[in-house]
């Protein structure tokens, strides 16, 4: 499985076990952390939801597609879901390859792509006591306008 | 003709609830959404949001079928 | 102190650790694995040395100016040296920023650097008993040559 | 004048040692390089090497003084 959901903290050194292999001399990660200020607010804590039968599909299709794109060895990716605080980690990739360009590559289309294609959604929860589905109240309240 | 509807994310919070079965006329998933979207009251336009179709991404055109699960997909926000 | 050396196991974990900031949403990271295979011949195990007073002078150059460089948030890099064995890690780079574009360049822009001007030595050993300094035979050969 | 030389690496195998004092009239570091290549049948050629003088890059045009420490950089392969 190259892409899954927890509901617990990611465990980054078991995920990175996952991908030992002695051909690859190049492994590249990438953590998405929960930081305490997004867009002008104060964020408190996180909710991230997800379609997660489609999701996974979708991760995986990206991950393989990565894998045909870039000469890597192996790649992961593990999103959290559920309440997250602060500086916890919402996602994780990893990558290995014989060399270190392929690795940062596609760690870095992966992530980008997670983020654009999988259906997930973030609710953020902020001091003032507002909270918002990033994305989605924005463009909520763009349609609204004639 | 019945169909099921999951809700994620601010569809789920604006309809008040993660999934219903419906009865309905709606011959494609763009008027399915057009008719919840006034039940409902959502602030999103469907051309905000993509549809998936039993567990796949599907056209707003698509023509629904009975027993067909639709979730409407508000823009993503992973990472 | 963004650079240094360590003759024993790079512990990653603790590592990114000293890289935490509820300020940073992303971090990313690279290893460098040692690998079975080089330029054609099977390795077996690695030797790193450094001339480590002015590597680490250099290496925290490199560091300070991908922080000039690139709005990151903190940066590290730790490099083994001695007799490694297949799949340890001879080098470890881990970054933070707001946001993940930095945080991906940064790192590698300091992988990079660290690789083409920190002094810093690897010989290979190979199955066929053969050894050898890389970019230094082969260099060292073609000077032989008229 | 006295230097004291370190060697690294390929060049530390081929002169057999990793440090030692010389007497020398070498003025430059290329010079010096070149004084050592012939005694210590180093393969490489200066220009394929870096050189360290006092702990930092130096040009190999730099004028030499009394107890300098003197390193000759060959060519890096960290990571």
């Amino acid at each position: 499985m190259l892409f899954r959901f927890t509901t617990s903290a990611i465990d980054t050194d078991s995920a990175r076990r996952e991908l030992l292999d002695v051909s690859a001399g190049g492994y590249a990660s990438f953590e998405g952390w929960v930081r305490d200020y997004n867009e002008g607010q104060e964020v408190l804590r996180l909710e991230y939801e997800a379609f997660e039968a489609l999701a996974v599909k979708e991760g995986e299709r990206i991950i393989e597609q990565a894998s045909l794109q870039y000469p890597i060895k192996r790649a992961l990716c593990i999103h959290r879901v559920g309440n997250l605080n602060l500086g916890e980690i919402a996602v994780w990739v990893g990558v290995c390859a014989v060399h270190r360009g392929a690795a940062f590559d596609a760690c870095r289309h992966i992530i980008d792509a997670v983020k654009h294609r999988v259906p997930i959604w973030k609710k953020e929860h902020y001091r003032n006591g507002d909270s918002g589905w990033v994305n989605c109240e924005h463009c909520a309240a763009a349609a609204l306008t004639p | 003709m019945h169909l099921k509807i999951q809700y994620y994310a601010i569809l789920r919070e604006q309809s008040g609830h993660s999934e219903e079965s419906i009865q309905t006329t709606a011959a494609t998933p763009q008027d399915l959404y057009a008719e919840l979207r006034i039940r409902c009251a959502f602030t999103l336009r469907h051309e905000q949001l993509k549809v998936a179709v039993n567990g796949e991404f599907a056209e707003w055109s698509l023509a629904l079928k009975e027993g067909d699960v639709v979730v409407f997909i508000p823009p993503v926000a992973g990472g």
